[in-house]
């Protein structure tokens, strides 16, 4: 079973060379830090922000440069910033290769649902449902049961969308899943210690297994 | 060329009303018109629906207006955290409008290009989707939504000039250049104002001609939201 | 009887302090001679300038600088340069108080005909249909018969359209005329030397003559 | 960063075929992408059609291409003094749409920023809303108009580095933007390649993003259309 970095890690292995990346709030946020070196990828900010540095040293912060999580960070050697319009252009544009985010509950369609719980206070999708509703390629970061411990890999979501027939790939700290076209969650590859039998246990959608289901290989 | 300056934040805001709408630019706390806030905290102006993409913190941004009851309606994306927020939502003295980051962000733009209506795929097949017209184009659904109308726009730049010329600073830039271009009457509060000529004509993200009132700001604390820091 | 600057003389009258103004080629680009000193225009150029200057001095001409014309002009300080869309996003969105162009035939409900003679090479509309369909304000600047002797101010307008119910003003050789709301021409000026009655049988259209036509004054 | 830089115009042009669709930037002779042209001309691919707002002149920008019978269509707002292109389309060699420039602008821009479609009021009334839908918002009517779509945009800008960040000198700007975002391959040639860190990020004017290849041009004539000039 895989902790929080555990699942970064596992994503980071899905960036292609030469790609611009959106990294969501959360879990997706720790992938940057497993970037592999030898590889160019430039990270998207929808704050208005091409090629995302790392976090500033102590006392070098400032006020205007933040992140769409609104933390301080840094410019590197070719950033651009832009407006929120043309931000959200590129996304639209699908000048952005992946998206990562996290979600509380995936479809075996690839429906998402991560912004609202009905009952709870709302604070808002921010950029997830034009992330979502444009990008090519989306990667779901998240745990695969909820903190009462069901499956938030489901027939159909049950709560409010995000977007709809979009999630292409699911990590979570037991499986890497694939969202086939046709419906349906393809196990990939199973955590280190994790057996097939147990993510059946826990995965509520349709889920097709293969003959042979590796295990992640993440360092 | 036009002399758009004013002496400052009161002037500028003078003759906005109750019940106006209002753009304020800004992310989170950053590259938020802080003096323009100020004064209308301060003239105590009530009743206003504000478009923003976030509400500000309990103490500071938007969040002022929400303490002093001003604000009859959000517009935003995310409104974050703010207890004064949350604790007027529930109790239903404050209405709020979820949208989509980039569709807030397209409503004001389309406005500052002249175009009454946009289309984006953001929220189809979603509960924002409701009652609004789905269109197909080459396959792919989108959702035509409309220009966002605004009494007044507050922006605010790190530069510029008394011809309202405006140019922005790193990510402070966001959402300003396009409420900037929507207000039907906008004010732009900068950090320096410089003369005419000290903006290479090159370098100016928001025309002059989208301005309406300029001053120099002051007392600016820029607060930051999320101070997140390495060790050297 | 009004030249060509005379019409342009006159036309500069009608520009308010404090404007933004897009002047069309042919005589309303003459109309930037005649702005008087003590008021403030900022002329916009289509091609993405605001604050158009004056003509280059010999020998300092700037490949990269110019005119929707294509003439090279400068800058002025406090100008600012932007693309073609937001460019006629400005104008689209009527930030430009004020318009001027030519025309081959104006209706009487304010129609404009300025691009196309069926038969002959067409070179394309530009601009102006973008600028006749959005401005609030638009000053047409023209001769009142065309070659042939036949007038221009005609009930409706003959040749294809650039733009519907847009023109507000007119100002010919011989008079300055107002387009009704309800549609009509209002005879506001004469030129100097010029009757009414002259101006009468070269108004093809509906002309509106009140009691007493003062004779224009433009110096 | 990803690196984008190409040897030359040949090597970056070198996929370009018979029958595609090219958006090329510039307004009348300013701001052209000369390199690619001249690149074009050399390769002799044909029956393209192309997207700029202007044809150039008889023996520079696009007319180059229309003197080797390359171009099967035009695509532009205003075609200008060209004689041979007024024979070929006189002849029915050449194919001509006209679109209002805006038009033309918006349609562009509305491809890089992921809109299928945009309205207008430019053209309502005409015969460029033939075919069109017409649809009135707050009583005005607006001709729907789609985005394009090219193979390739060929752009030329100032200044650019390795990642495809571009910078924009005076109204050679223009087109040239909007088109950068708009193509499937987008080309950029500039007068001065830079290294990473050389461009201000406040002062791009198009995000490497949008650029797939971008090369070092050479030899640029930067001819005037209308000399015009006071005396001193």
């Amino acid at each position: 079973m895989l902790d929080k970095n555990g699942i970064a890690k596992r994503i980071a292995k899905e960036i292609k060379n030469n790609s611009y990346v959106n990294l969501g709030i959360g879990i997706p946020t720790l992938v940057a830090n497993y970037i592999p070196q030898d590889i160019n990828v430039v990270l998207q900010s929808e704050n208005g922000l091409l090629g995302m540095g790392p976090f500033p040293f102590e006392g070098e912060e400032d006020a205007d440069l933040i992140n769409a999580g609104k933390q301080t960070i840094t410019t590197l050697p070719g950033s651009a910033i832009f407006d929120s319009a043309l931000s959200f252009g590129m996304i639209r544009s699908q000048k952005v290769d992946l998206t990562i985010l996290g979600a509380m509950e995936v479809s075996e369609n690839g429906d998402i649902a991560n912004w609202k719980i009905p009952g709870k206070m709302v604070k808002g999708m921010g950029g997830a449902m034009d992330l979502v509703a444009s990008a090519k390629n989306i990667i779901v970061a998240m745990q695969h049961v909820n903190k009462a411990g069901e499956s938030k890999l489901l027939p159909e979501c049950t709560l409010p969308l995000t977007g709809v027939r979009c999630v292409k790939k699911i990590v979570t700290e037991l499986a890497v899943l694939e969202v086939l076209p046709q419906g349906g969650f393809r196990l990939i590859e199973r955590a280190p210690g994790v057996t097939v039998d147990y993510i059946k246990s826990v995965t509520a959608g349709k889920l097709i297994i293969d003959s042979d289901v590796p295990e992640m290989q993440i360092d | 060329m036009i002399n758009k300056v004013v002496v400052n934040a009161d002037e500028a805001i003078k003759d906005i009303q109750d019940g106006m709408t209002l753009m304020l630019g800004g992310f989170g706390l950053c590259g938020i018109p802080e003096n323009c806030i100020s004064a209308l905290v301060k003239k105590g102006v009530k009743e206003l629906t504000c478009i923003a993409n976030n509400a500000g913190v309990d103490d500071f941004g938007i969040g002022l207006m929400l303490q002093k009851r001003q604000v009859k309606k959000m517009i935003s994306s995310y409104v974050g955290e703010n207890a004064e927020f949350e604790r007027q939502l529930l109790s239903g003295e404050l209405e709020v409008e979820l949208i989509p980051q980039g569709t807030l962000a397209t409503r004001c733009m389309a406005a500052g290009y002249g175009m009454p209506a946009i289309f984006t795929p953001a929220g189809v097949g979603t509960e924002v989707a409701e009652g609004k017209e789905v269109r197909n184009f080459h396959g792919k659904d989108y959702l035509m939504e409309l220009a966002f109308d605004a009494d007044f726009a507050l922006v605010k730049a790190w530069k510029g000039d008394t011809a309202g010329n405006l140019v922005y600073r790193s990510t402070a830039r966001n959402f300003n250049p396009v409420m900037a271009m929507a207000g039907k009457v906008t004010i732009a509060e900068v950090e320096e104002l410089v003369e005419l000529g000290e903006l290479d004509p090159d370098h100016v993200h928001t025309p002059g001609i989208y301005v309406h009132r300029i001053f120099q700001g002051k007392d600016y604390e820029k607060r930051i939201e999320q101070r997140t820091v390495r060790t050297k």
